[in-house]
Parts: C-alpha cells; structure tokens; sequence
C-alpha cells in the first residue's frame, strides 16, 4: 500500500469520525476526509462502499449521526442543502435535477434568476450561460433549447454546467462521467482542470479507474463505509487502485459448485440496438451463470433488456433455444421461456401497495388462468407461499403489502415472480442492487439452484463482487460492446481494471499472470 | 325548518280537529314542485300558494324544486313527498313523459295528483291548472309582434327547453298564427336556448347578424323574453327589431320601458299559486270542480274543462310598462 | 380502568376507521341512517323516514352507482384515468335504444343488447385515444361528451322518444315484492334486480375473480412494471374504457325506463351524470392515481349519499332541502379525501 | 449539433427564448382565420361590425377564465368549481348593487375580492391538504353552489343598473369601436404572457409543473405558488363574472354560469396547455377561446342546430391535442 499523503495547509473542507446509519445498514462507519484547496479529489469504492452518503452529508442533502465538518478550518454544520449552497458548496448529483419543459439558460438559473426591476434579464442571464456552455464546448444554440431535447448525456452537461455557475469553492460530482461520450469526457476535464486551476476544490466520483490518473491530484479509498485513507496519484496504478478497493476479500466461488453446461439455451449474434449497444455476441447453456459485467453507462442493462423485448434490436440475430427469436414485447419473451428481473426494482418491478401475492403472480396470470378468465386464487395463494418458503422472505404473510418489506425481502418477491413459471432462461439485471450483505448472499444462492435445475442463467450487474461470486463466465462489457471474457475464478481487480478501461497491455499482462498465481 | 306539518290524517295535531265540512281533514297539505327554485316565475307561485295557506282552512302549501330543470331531481322529489304522506302533490314538470310513472305511484300511494303550469298529458293527473290557454298566449305573442314588425318580415322564436310541453304547445299556435294570418312574415326555424338568460341574449344576437332582415323574435319564456330584449338593446336596433315574449314583469319593465321589447304577456303568478293551492284543496276535499268557479275575492270565474280537466286562471295579462311595475316579482 | 389490551385494540378500531375506507362508510352509512330514522320516529322530522322510503329512494341508487362502477374500471386503471364522457354515451346510447324499441319496434331483448354494445364501442374510442395514441383521459373524454351531447340532441331533432313500447318499460323500474321473505321486506324498485346486483356482481366478478383484474390493478398500481411483468397494458386500459361505456349503455336503458321516455339530454341535463359518478367513485375510496378501489366501497359510498339526500329531502323543508344536498356532498368529500391524506401521511407503513 | 449551428453571443441575445409563438397557436390561427373566411362567405353578415363586436366580448369572459386555467393547468392542477365561483360572485354583485346600493366599479371590486377568497379556499386545500386538486375543486363546487343559491335566497336579483353596461356588448361598452371587456381580456394575456414568460415567479409556476420535487429543491416555494394560482383563478373569475353580469339581462338568476367550466377547460386544452403540466401558453388558451365561440357563433348564424357547436367543439380538441401529441411524438423520435 503506497504512503499515506501528508498536507501541511489548512484543508478547504474536512471531516473527520464521520457514521451515518440508515436502519439496520451502516453506510458510513468512521470516514475521515480532507479536501485541500484548488484539488481535484477523486473519491473510489465499490457499489455501496459509502460515497454518494458521504457527498450527500457534505451538500446538506442528509445529515451525519456522528462526525465533525469544517470549513476552511472552522467548525461547521450543515442544515440544507441551500445552507451549504450558500457556503459555496455546490452539487452535482447521480440524478439529473432538470426540468425538461424549460431551457437550458432557465434551468441553470432557476431559483436564482438575474432579474432587472423584477423582470428577468435574458442577456445577461444568457450571455452567462453562453460563456459557461462555451468552456464544455456546448453550442451556444443550447441557452435557448429545451431541456427534454437534449440527449441524457448533454443533460448530464447542462446539470454540471449548472452546479458550477453557482460560483462554487466546492464542487462535488458524483459520478458525471457514466454517461459521457470520450470527447465529452475531455471536455468535462477541461472545465475541471480551469476550476481547480483558479482555486475551487473538486470532489470527483467515479467508477471508471482510469480516467483518474488524467484528472485526479488526491485518491480516496473507501470500502465498507470506511475511508482506507487518502493517496497521491503519482504513487497509484489502476492495478493497485483496484486492489485497495477490493481490499482482499475474496470474492470467488459460492464453494464446490460444478455445473454441467447443457445446450445453448440463449444466443446473441453480433445484436446492436440503435445507439445504446452493439455488435453483442454470446450464447448462455442450460446450467450455467454467464455474467454481464461493466460499469453503469457501459450497456450491461440493455443488453439484458433487448433479451426480454424490451429494447429495439437493430442489427444481429437472437436464438432461443434454437428457434431464431425476437421479441417485441415482454409478454412475447415470456412465452418464447425467457424472463427477467428488471434493473429498477421500484419503478419496474414492484407493484408497491399490492400484496406480496399479488405481486408473485402477477407475472404469471397465464398460468393462473381458469376457462379462459378466471383467477385460479387457491393456486395464487399456493405458489405465493410456496415462494415465500423458497426464497425465506421474511413477511407476516403474503398479504403484506411489498412495500412495507425491506428492500432485499422486496427484491426476493420481484425475483420470485420470474421463477413462478420455471422459465428456460432466466435473465437477471442487478438482481442484489440496494440489499444488504445477508440478502445478497441468499439472491445467490438462489441462483445457484435455478441453475442447478438446468435453467440458463444471465445476469447483468456492476457489482463486481456479485459478478465474480456467481459467474460461469463472466463478460465484460465496455462502451456498450463485448470487450473480454474471463472463466470463473478470474481475479476481481483484473475484472474491474477491464471495465474500468484503459489498461496498457503489459499491464493487463500482469494482472492475467496474477490472477492465474492466483488459482494455482 | 323543520317539517311539523303533514302529518297523517289519524293524528290530527293541536285543536283543530273539529271538521268542517264533509270528510276533509282537518289539516291537509298540497305540496307543488316546480321545475326549478330560484327563478321569479316560481318563487311567484309560492308567494301565491302560501297567500292560499292564509285564506283556506286546514291547506298547508308546501314547496321544495330543484336546483337545477331535471327530471330526475324532479322525481326525487315527489318521491320524498309521497313518503312525507302529502294529501296532494301538484307538479310542473320538466319533462311530461318523465314524471308520469312517479305520479302513479302517488295516485297508488292514495294522494291526490295533479299538474300546473306545464301538463303531462299522458299521466294520471286529476286536473291541471293551466296559466291560459294555449290559444290565448300563442295568439297574442304572435298578433303583438306581428303588428309591431309592420306585418312583414322575418321573426324567430328562441326557446327554452327543448322538451317543455307548454312552449312547445304555444309555439305550435304561433307558427300557425304566422302560417294563416300574416303570410308575409317569414318565420326562421325555432332555436333553443335552455334556461339561460345569457345563452338567448347570444343567440338573438348571432341571429340579428347573421340575417339583417330580422326584425321579429319572440322570447318564448321568462329566461328568454328578458334575453332577447337584451340583445336588441346591445345591438342598438330599438324600433328596428321588435322583441315579445312570455316574461316577469320585473324582469321586463326595463325592457318595456325602453322598447326594446313591444309587449310580454303573462299571467298573474300569484294568482295561480293560490289556484294551484285551491285546486289541491278541493281535490283532497272531494269536491267537484264546477264549470265556472269562485275561487276568491280577486280570482273569478275559472272555468274548468271537463273533458280534458283543464282549470283555466283566465286570459292573459298584457304586460305594459304602465302596469309591470305593479307586480313585486 | 381500561387495560393496555383495551387502550390497544380501541386505538386499532380507530385506527381502522380512519385508514379503511370501507370501515369508514359503513360507520357513516349507519350514522346517517340511524339519526335519520331517530328523528323520524321521535318525531323530530316527518315520520316518514322508513324502511319503505329508504327502499324507494334505491330507484336512484341504480344509475348512480352503475356509473360509479364505471368510473371505477377507468380510474382503477392509472395514468389519469377518468371518463367525463358517461353522461353523454346515456344520452346517446338511450337515444339509439328509444330508436330501435321504440320507433324501429325491436323487441326488447336485441334493443338492449345492441345499446349496451354501442356504449362499449363509444367506450372503446375513448379507451384507443387514451392507451393507443397517448391522450391523456381527461381530454378525450371531455371531447367525446361534446361530442356526443351534440349527436344525441341533434339526431332526433331535440325530441325525446315516449312511444308505447317506450312509456311500457316503466314496469321495468316498479317496485316489487321479493319471493318468498318479501312480505316481510319492504317493496324495492325492479332495477335494483335486474339492472344493478348484475352490474355489480359482474364489476366485482372482473375485478376480483378474473386475471383480466388483476391485470386491471397492476396497470393502475405501475404501468411500467406491468408491462415488465408480461401484461398488455394498451389493451388492458382500452377495455377498461369499453367496459365503462358498457355500462353507461346499460344505465341509458334504466333511465329510459325509469323516466318512461328516451330523452336527449337524459345523461347531461342537471349538472350531468359523470361528475356525480366521479365524486361518488373518488368517496368510495378509488384513488384518483390509479390501482386502489373496491366495487364494495363504491356501493357504500352510493348509498351512502343516497340515503342521506332522501334523509335531508325529508328533514327540509322548501327550497333549502335540495341546497343543502349540494353542501352534504362537498362536504363529505373533501372530509373524506383531506381524512385519506393525512391518515395515509401518519399510518402509512410504506417507505 | 454540428459546429455550425453554434450561435454568436450577439444572436442569443436576441433570441433569448424558444419562439415566442408555438406551433400549436400558429395552427389555431391558420383554423381561425379559415373559419372566418369560409363563415364570411357563408353568412351575410358575420364580418358586420356587430358580430364581430359581440363575438369578441363573448370572448372575453371565457379567455379571461382560460388565462387563469391556463396558469393552474401548468402547474399540473385544474380547477372544477370556476363555475361556482363565478355564480357567487355573480350574486354578490347583484345583490350589493341591487340592495347595497354600490356602484358598479365598487360592486367589481367586491366580486374580485370574493373570487379570491373563494380561489384561496381551493388553494389552501389542495396546497397544504394535498390532495388532488381534481377532488377538492369536485368538492369545492358543491360548496360554493350551496353558498351562491344562499345569498340568491330563491329569488332573482332584479333591476341591475344600467351602469354595468361600460362592460357590456352594446355602445356604451366600447372604444373606438372594440368592446371594453375585449381589451381587458387582452391587457391580462399580454400581462399574463409577459409574466408568465419572463418573470422568474412565472418560470416557476412551469417548474413546479414539471417536477414539483425539483422545483423545490431549487429553492421554489411550492405551495405559496400553488396557492396563488388559484387565487389568481379566483380573481380573474370575479372579473369574468363582472363582465357576464354586464352583458346580461337586467335580472339575474342562478342558472349564471353553468356549464363554463368544461368550456374554460376546453379552450384551454385546445391552446396547447397540457393536463399533466409543465407546458402551455396563455396566447394559445385565448385562441382557443375564440376558436370555440367563433364555432358557436358560427353554426348559429350558418342556421344549423345550435347544439351542433359542442360536437366541433369535441372534434377540435381531438385534432387540436392530437396534433400536440403527433409534434411531441416527432420530437421524441428525433433524438
Ligand atoms: N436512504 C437510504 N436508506 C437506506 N440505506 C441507504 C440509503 N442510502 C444509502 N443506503 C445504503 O448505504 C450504503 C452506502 O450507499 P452509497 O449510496 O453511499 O454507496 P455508493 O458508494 O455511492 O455506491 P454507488 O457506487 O453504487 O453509487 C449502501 O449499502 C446503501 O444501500
Ligand atoms: N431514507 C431513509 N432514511 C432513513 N432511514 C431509512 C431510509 N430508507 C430506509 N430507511 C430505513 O433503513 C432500514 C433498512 O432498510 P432496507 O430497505 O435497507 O432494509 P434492510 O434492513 O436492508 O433489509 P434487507 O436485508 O431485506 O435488505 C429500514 O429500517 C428503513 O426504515
Ligand atoms: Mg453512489
Ligand atoms: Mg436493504
């Protein structure tokens, strides 16, 4: 592990001893954080290591249990998120906060328009966000545009052009650059080099290792809601960053599981679907686990959804269970022998004030069906229970509605209705995403056993550790393509060096040698 | 606001219980349903009901409308009646057809039924209290236009309901009126306007400009005659279309004393509220409606029509700006 | 003093009241009814608040909860689901029915087939506006009212049809007696048997029994989810229109009867039929955002109003009486919604 | 976006906003204009000066309405009980003219006062109650029904001054010619336009439309903006009334206003505003406004049933909003 870096200036922000608990989980333990003016200060860790908390502490969106905040050396408490915009901190967050209907230049400005004698000052107002599109190389053209007629990328843009027009001294980005194209990576860059150059300090989130070693002054490492401590780039490789974050926990097989791989149940043949991915190739046999991993932006969650119908494909050709297959709707895909759990389990997988039955059999009615209309509610109410013993979901009963559970006891229920029917193949996108370490571990090994009943399983995550637990074979996916393929048993920081790019090919070399030691 | 009237003729309440004459109880009530509450017309009617009350033993005058000219409500209503167990329910109806089986079931209920103001022909009504006969408000409306648009030219009626049996029956009169005596009048198809003041004043209007030689319209109604009148004011065309209709004196006195109508015609409201009360009364005493009948000091002479149990307040009454403003409504 | 059990399960029952919609109305329906009958019979109001009276008054349970039945497949199905347009689908759908038995001499049974199959296909315009081509409910369903107001008033001339065979099916709407315990029983209006347990039984059949409802609740509760899970949402929602235009078919044949004539403006004179149906879908506890309510709730809330409205007809006198009926309604609906809000926000156990 | 389209500051500077006329309005216009054409050829006399001083006061009352559902429909609300109010505030005006003695603008004064109340009502309920503003103003109506038919106590309100014609069709409601009323309702959309367009408490009534969650956060106070635009509706029914008051008969009974507020909804959704918020304009409400009192003009003076106006009525807003959808649909897909 490379030295801890040692400062001398007072820190623009610090905080120290920080824990946040949300319920039973412990997002943040004891964080300690120092943001030195004029920094760009990356912050890496794995889904769920505590990073979006900790920003989120930091721009008054949630508050700390425990823990001291400072500002430019003084202690301070932060109550919101105007308080802490008025202390020059300002926020880019996961989620875009724009308001389609209105412009650019509105959006920028809403809340805090320019205004002369009450009404507002278009020129001055426009010419402002003139400049500020100017420094991401955005056409000026936009200031007048709406917003809804932008691609999410360019909103992406806009939601970071807007948080620096606030004259920030801190300005946080979580994870700006999961849907940015590589030019407008560059010019994200730019824009953060002149801010930081001029004496604001950035706190930059991201997954994607490699782009760190062009932006990044400082790395921390986080890890369980722990901050591992705080590296200066120069002393850091991808190799050695994907070590840390990993922290050697082994993240390999669930155990001695052997599965027999059976025929080719599923197969994607050079399948593209307008921009969001393509030329995709890879098969899935009964009794295996094929896992599609890459970073969120990366493609992983269309792939899957293209499978179900729920995604054009463009170009390229599917095959399902030998027969040439393509959906054009989930319901279609379903009777084909595939299903799938959805990526947003709120939004599109759970039907929140139903019950848990309801919300097992609703993905089956077919089956449920009696002459042709009827609800077959005796049959409901035995495969509603039958679920909830299978897959131990903790519920009074399963009249509960699925909104009262916990997030994994609800991911349990949602999983559950893909396996009512006993599809041929199961398609499965994040199926641990939100839950916690206990729930995580049955989800897998309940994948295990669809498995082993010969049921053809591909899952798509960006999890790493779930990809490495449960994979046959494990594909990384990047820039919305097939880029490599490892068996099980691969080493985690090989994988997350793959997906997260830009690996030299000595260095992708040594991590192959490495993992291989590994096995041996 | 309580109801402590109407009950049952096995309980009489307080002293009164020495009858008077023949079987009649000693306090009987006569409940009326207009088509609507809140218009003069109506409320007119009530004032003359309740005057009734006064002057006739033992009649309690009841009267409960709607809010709004609908059947249904209307119906409701009755329903309501027929349970407080009324002596006599009279109605004017929206809609004819609709309230004849609501009336059978009063008539089965063992009350006395009747209509006024409108008719419903085809119901088991014992009588209906007709304003005039239909000869006589059809004629005059269209005589009175007719010699103020110089016998010629082009007139309009503007209705009201599209299903109201009375303007209906007067508008037949009129178009025949038209049709025999005054060949060189030109009469432009009848529109309907609801009950909505504002919505006769638009289409009065629209009709003026879309046919200069308009110079004729008749407000078939009480909502309608004031409206009309209205749309000649607003267009400035007083003396060159003449408006007449079926009207409140109220309402009307500004538009009679400006000329932008040339006469309405009606009846005393009042006075057939108290006929309405008097016909209940005698209905639930038993006693026959005589050809010619004395109904009070002021209302003489009411024939009945046997044949058709039609009781006929009388001729019209010629509104007049010298006389409208002697009516309070 | 009370246990702690007591303190408990009394909290639970008030608890149940606030929260339950069901639990709700029936305690208001027996409020309602029970002071109406105590003032009756202590003479406080005319006595005539009986059973008799409380059987009579369902003569206008039958279309309105029909209605409400309605509203609720449409609202039930999400996405701004409401229809505006059931008032005039009646008006036309009786006007077609006066037509076809009354003037073209059909025989009873094919006219009020034919009427219901016409009010689902007017339902079905509305149901392909909305779940194929995207407008939103409230739009369309304001346009097909027009509209068909319009056709209804215009395609006899703004005549109603009263012919014999019309003015006949008043028999359709008398009260009867029920076999067997109906001596005992007060006379209740025909419709209520022939029109409305059907319409009810078969609305709770659809929505409780068969995998068309569940499919029904899942598109109101998430759209996007259902359609994840399998369910054909646009075909789903478009039937839940036709199903409401249906019935409003099948109410224009009771309000023919009823009113013995077929009348142009029988679905929107007055302030219409589809706000009252809407106001009384919305009491019986359908949520206005779709997936929640039970043919259950919207019965009581009918009746609920029903009663109440002959109730203060009855305790009134004059003029006042049918104002107040307007103030009751408000009144209990905005109790009834602002009660839902907060009780959600404080018992809601949901995240 | 290619490079070429990257504008000059200079030229932002001008076109400082998406077009100031949507294509929506620019449709209603082209239909407006055809309709006159056609009606001007049909009838003889619909473009005398009369009509079309008649048609423009009957215009209005109702754009004047449509300003205000204009401003709650884009905040994503909608307001059911504009009728009601409207009647109250109608018989209130009567009476304290009638009884009270007031005059005419004294009268206006306390109709605007009690719209606003009656809108303040309304939107403290549907601002802190949260519930849908669909219920409550469903609720509302019946309420403010009950209050109306209460102060009109059963009786017409008879003998309205003569003075209330300054805001009436006829000649003493006009200027130079244009009836009054018309260019009030006019004053209020180019204000209600500027501010809506270019004021930052205008710009938010459309992002609370948008995304009530983001608005918020940005700093915008939600329920203060909801609240006022009902009582803005509120306020701007107090003048519709005034000016129906002005244009009607001497006497005045309850059946005022009935029916308007399908019609005002109806205007306002032929004019591009959507139900679900976030987007319309008060220019598109007015043309709207027009487009269905020029179809109801029209068919009267045309000689056809007059009831035949509520099924164009029906026709246009299909074609009107199916037209927004096809545009939106268009621009989707473009991306
Ligand atoms: N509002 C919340 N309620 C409950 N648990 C939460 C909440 N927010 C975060 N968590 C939990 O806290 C932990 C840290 O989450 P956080 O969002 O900070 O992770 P992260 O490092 O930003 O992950 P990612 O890289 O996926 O964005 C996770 O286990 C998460 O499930
Ligand atoms: N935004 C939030 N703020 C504070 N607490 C929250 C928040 N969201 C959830 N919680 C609480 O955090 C706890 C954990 O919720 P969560 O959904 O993560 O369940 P869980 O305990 O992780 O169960 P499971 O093991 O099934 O995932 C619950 O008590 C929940 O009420
Ligand atoms: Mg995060
Ligand atoms: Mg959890």
């Amino acid at each position: 592990m490379p030295p801890v870096r040692v400062t001398e200036t007072t820190p623009r922000f610090a905080l120290h001893g920080l824990s946040k608990r949300y319920g039973g989980v412990r997002a943040i333990r004891n964080a300690d954080f120092e943001l030195m003016p004029g920094e760009v200060h990356a912050v890496v860790g794995e889904n769920g290591a505590g990073k979006s908390t900790m920003i989120k502490i930091i721009a008054g969106a949630d508050f700390a249990d425990t823990g001291t905040l400072a500002l430019d050396g003084a202690e301070v408490s932060i109550r919101s998120a105007t308080e802490a915009l008025d202390m020059g901190i300002a926020t880019v967050y996961q989620e875009a906060q724009l308001f389609g209907q209105l412009t650019v230049a509105e959006n920028i400005f809403l809340g805090r328009e320019v205004t002369r004698s009450g009404r507002i000052d278009w020129a001055v107002q426009n010419q402002r966000v003139v400049d500020l599109l100017e420094s991401f190389g955005l056409p000026a053209g936009f200031v007048t545009r709406k917003v809804e007629e932008l691609s999410a990328a360019e909103q992406q843009q806009v939601s970071i052009a807007k948080a620096l027009s606030n004259e920030a001294r801190i300005l946080i980005l979580d994870e700006p650059s999961a849907i940015l194209t590589d030019a407008e990576i560059e010019r994200l860059f730019d824009a953060v080099r002149r801010l930081a150059a001029s004496g604001v300090s950035i706190i930059y989130i991201s997954h994607r290792l490699d782009e760190l070693f062009r932006i990044a002054d400082a790395v921390t490492v986080m890890r369980d809601g722990e901050t591992l401590g705080t590296f200066d780039i120069d002393q850091l490789s991808v190799g050695k960053l994907a070590d840390m974050m990993v922290g050697g926990e082994f993240a390999g097989s669930t155990g001695d599981r052997i599965h027999e791989p059976g025929d080719v149940k599923l197969s994607l043949d050079g399948v593209s679907s307008g921009g969001r991915f393509h030329d995709v190739s890879l098969e899935v046999r009964g009794g295996e686990v094929v896992v599609l991993y890459g970073l969120v932006g990366s493609g992983v969650a269309e792939i899957a959804a293209a499978a179900y119908g729920k995604a054009p494909v463009t170009a390229g050709h599917m095959h399902l269970l030998g027969r040439p297959y393509s959906p054009r709707s989930a319901a279609e895909a379903q009777r084909a022998g595939l299903a799938m759990l959805p990526a947003n389990r709120k939004q599109e997988g759970m039907f929140s004030f139903q019950s848990i039955a309801f919300n097992t059999s609703v993905g089956s009615l077919d089956l449920l069906r009696r002459w042709g209309i009827l609800m077959d509610h005796p049959r409901e109410r035995e495969v509603a229970d039958d679920m909830i013993g299978r897959l131990a979901i903790k519920t009074p009963g399963r009249r509960q509605p699925i909104a009262s559970l916990s997030g994994g006891n609800a991911q349990k229920v949602v999983i559950g209705r893909q396996l009512v029917k006993s599809p041929e193949v199961l398609v499965l996108a994040e199926p641990s995403q939100g839950v916690d370490i206990g729930a995580k571990d049955e989800i897998h090994k309940l994948i295990d056993q669809v498995c082993a009943d010969g049921t053809a399983v591909l899952v798509a995550t960006s999890d790493l550790t779930e990809a490495l637990r449960i994979a046959d074979r494990l594909i990384v996916i990047r820039n919305g393509t097939t880029f490599t393929e490892y068996p099980r048993g691969v080493r985690d920081s090989t994988v997350l060096a793959a997906a997260s790019g830009a690996l030299t090919e000595d260095e992708e070399a040594e991590l192959a040698e490495r993992s291989d030691d590994d096995e041996r | 606001t309580r109801n402590d009237g109407g009950t049952p003729t096995t309980e009489p309440t307080g002293g009164a219980t020495t009858s008077s004459g023949g079987e009649a109880p000693a306090e009987f009530t006569v409940a009326f349903v207009p088509k609507i509450q809140g218009i003069p017309y109506f409320e007119a009617m009530n004032a003359g009901g309740k005057k009734a009350e006064e002057v006739i033993p033992g009649l309690k005058w009841e009267y409960q409308g709607p809010t709004t000219a609908d059947p249904a409500a209307q119906a409701d209503i009755v329903r309501s009646m027929i349970q407080k167990k009324v002596d006599a329910i009279i109605v004017a109806p929206n809609d004819p057809d609709s309230l004849a089986p609501i009336l059978q079931e009063a008539k089965d209920a063992g009350i006395k039924v009747g209509t006024s103001d409108t008719d419903a022909p085809n119901s088991v009504r014992e009588v209906f209290v007709e304003q005039a006969t239909g000869d006589g408000i059809g004629t005059y409306t269209a005589d009175t236009l007719a010699k103020a648009m110089g016998e010629k030219g082009t007139a309009v009626i503007v209705s009201c309901g599209e299903t109201a049996e009375n303007l209906n029956s007067w508008i037949k009169i009129e178009e025949e009126t038209f049709k025999t005596k005054y060949p060189e009048i030109k009469l432009l198809p009848t529109v309907y306007a609801g009950e909505d003041q504002n919505k006769a004043t638009q289409m009065a209007t629209d009709l003026m400009n879309a046919n200069p030689d308009l110079s004729g319209i008749i407000g078939q109604c009480t909502t309608s005659a004031p409206g009309v009148a209205q749309a000649v004011r607003d267009a400035g065309r007083i003396g060159q279309v003449f408006t007449v209709g079926v009207g409140t004196p109220q309402a009307m006195l500004p538009y009679l004393e400006d000329g932008s109508s040339s006469g309405s015609i009606l009846w005393n409201v009042e006075d057939l509220g108290f006929l309405t009360a008097w016909a209940g009364a005698q209905m639930i005493k038993g006693e026959p409606f005589q050809a010619t009948n004395q109904v009070s000091d002021t209302i003489k002479d009411v024939e009945f029509r046997d044949a058709t149990k039609e009781l006929i307040l009388g001729p019209p009454l010629v509104l007049t700006k010298e006389n409208a403003g002697q009516f309070d409504y | 003093m009370t246990s702690r059990k007591d303190t408990r399960e009394r909290l639970h029952l008030g608890r149940l009241l606030l929260t339950n919609r069901t639990v709700l109305l029936s305690f208001l329906l027996v409020l309602v009814v029970g002071t109406f009958a105590t003032l009756s019979a202590t003479g406080v109001i005319s006595s005539g608040y009986s059973f008799d009276y409380l059987a009579a008054a369902l003569i206008n349970l039958v279309p309105l909860t029909m209605l409400a039945l309605a509203q609720l497949l449409v609202i039930v199905s999400g996405k701004g689901g409401i229809d505006l347009s059931v008032g005039a689908i009646v008006s036309l759908a009786g006007m077609l029915f006066g037509f076809m038995h009354g003037m073209w001499g059909w025989p009873l049974l094919p006219a009020i087939i034919a009427t219901v199959a016409f009010g689902a296909l007017c339902g079905l315009l509305n149901g392909v506006l909305v779940a194929y081509l995207g407008y939103p409910p409230l739009i369309v369903t304001l346009a097909t009212y027009y509209a068909m107001w319009s056709i209804a008033l215009v395609i006899n001339n703004q005549k109603p049809i009263n012919s014999a065979p019309i003015q006949e099916l008043y028999a359709l709407s008398k009260a009867v007696e029920l076999p067997l315990i109906g001596q005992y029983l007060p006379l209740i209006p025909m419709g209520v048997f022939i029109f409305l347990l059907p319409t009810v039984l078969v609305v709770w059949f659809v929505m409780s029994r068969t995998t068309y409802g569940r499919e029904l609740y899942a598109i109101g509760t998430n759209d996007v989810a259902a359609s994840w899970a399998g369910i054909d949402t646009q075909r789903v929602r478009a039937l839940a229109y036709a199903g409401a235009g249906a019935i409003s078919g099948l109410v224009a044949v009771v309000t023919v009867s009823q009113f013995a004539s077929a009348r142009p403006d029988q679905g929107v004179s007055g302030n219409g039929m589809a706000l009252p149906a809407i106001t009384m879908a919305v009491l019986g506890g359908v949520a206005i955002t779709g997936g929640i309510g039970t043919v259950l709730g919207v019965v009581l809330a009918a009746l609920l109003i029903v009663w109440l409205n002959a109730g203060i007809l009855l305790a009134f006198q004059g003029n006042e009486a049918s104002q107040l009926q307007l103030f009751a309604l408000g009144a209990v609906l905005i109790g009834a919604a602002l009660l839902n809000g907060i009780t959600n926000r404080r018992f809601s156990g949901t995240k | 976006m290619s490079a070429d389209t990257l504008a000059r500051p200079a030229q932002v500077r001008h076109r400082v906003l998406p077009s100031a006329i949507t294509g929506q309005e620019y449709i209603l216009m082209g239909v407006i204009v055809l309709l006159w054409v056609v009606l001007a050829l049909a009838t003889p006399g619909f473009l005398e000066p009369y009509s079309i001083q008649s048609l423009l006061w009957r215009l209005a009352p109702i754009g004047i309405m449509a300003i205000g559902m204009t401003v709650i429909m884009v905040t994503a609300g909608i307001d059911i009980s504009i009728a009601a109010i409207l009647m109250v505030c109608a018989v209130t005006m009567g009476k304290l003219m009638t009884e009270g003695g007031w005059s005419f603008p004294a009268a206006i004064v306390a109709s605007l006062v009690m719209g606003a109340v009656l809108g303040a009502v309304n939107g403290l309920l549907i601002s802190y109650g949260r519930v849908p503003a669909i219920i409550i103003t469903f609720g509302t109506s019946n309420l403010f029904q009950f209050v109306g038919l209460k102060i009109f106590n059963s009786q017409t309100v008879n003998n309205l001054p003569a003075s209330r014609g300054v805001l009436g069709p006829g000649p003493d409601g006009r200027i130079l010619g244009v009836p009054i009323a018309f260019l009030i309702m006019v004053v209020l959309v180019a204000l209600a336009w500027i501010y809506l367009r270019h004021f930052a408490g205008g710009r938010h009534f459309y992002a609370i439309g948008d995304d009530q969650q983001a608005a918020s956060l940005a700093g915008v106070n939600v329920r203060w903006r909801t609240f006022l635009a009902y009582v803005v509706m509120g306020l701007l029914v107090g003048l519709a009334a005034a000016i129906t008051i002005a244009g009607g008969t001497s006497t005045l009974d309850q059946s005022v206003g009935k029916g308007q507020e399908l019609m005002v909804i109806a205007a306002t959704v032929i004019g591009g505003t959507s139900v679900m918020g976030g987007r319309g304009s008060v220019l598109g409400a007015v043309l709207g406004a027009l487009l269905v009192q020029t179809v109801a003009t029209g068919v009267t003076q045309l000689g056809w049933p007059s009831q035949l106006s509520n099924l164009f009525v029906g026709v246009f807003i299909i074609i009107a909003v199916g037209a927004d959808l096809i545009r939106e649909r268009r621009r989707k897909a473009r991306l």
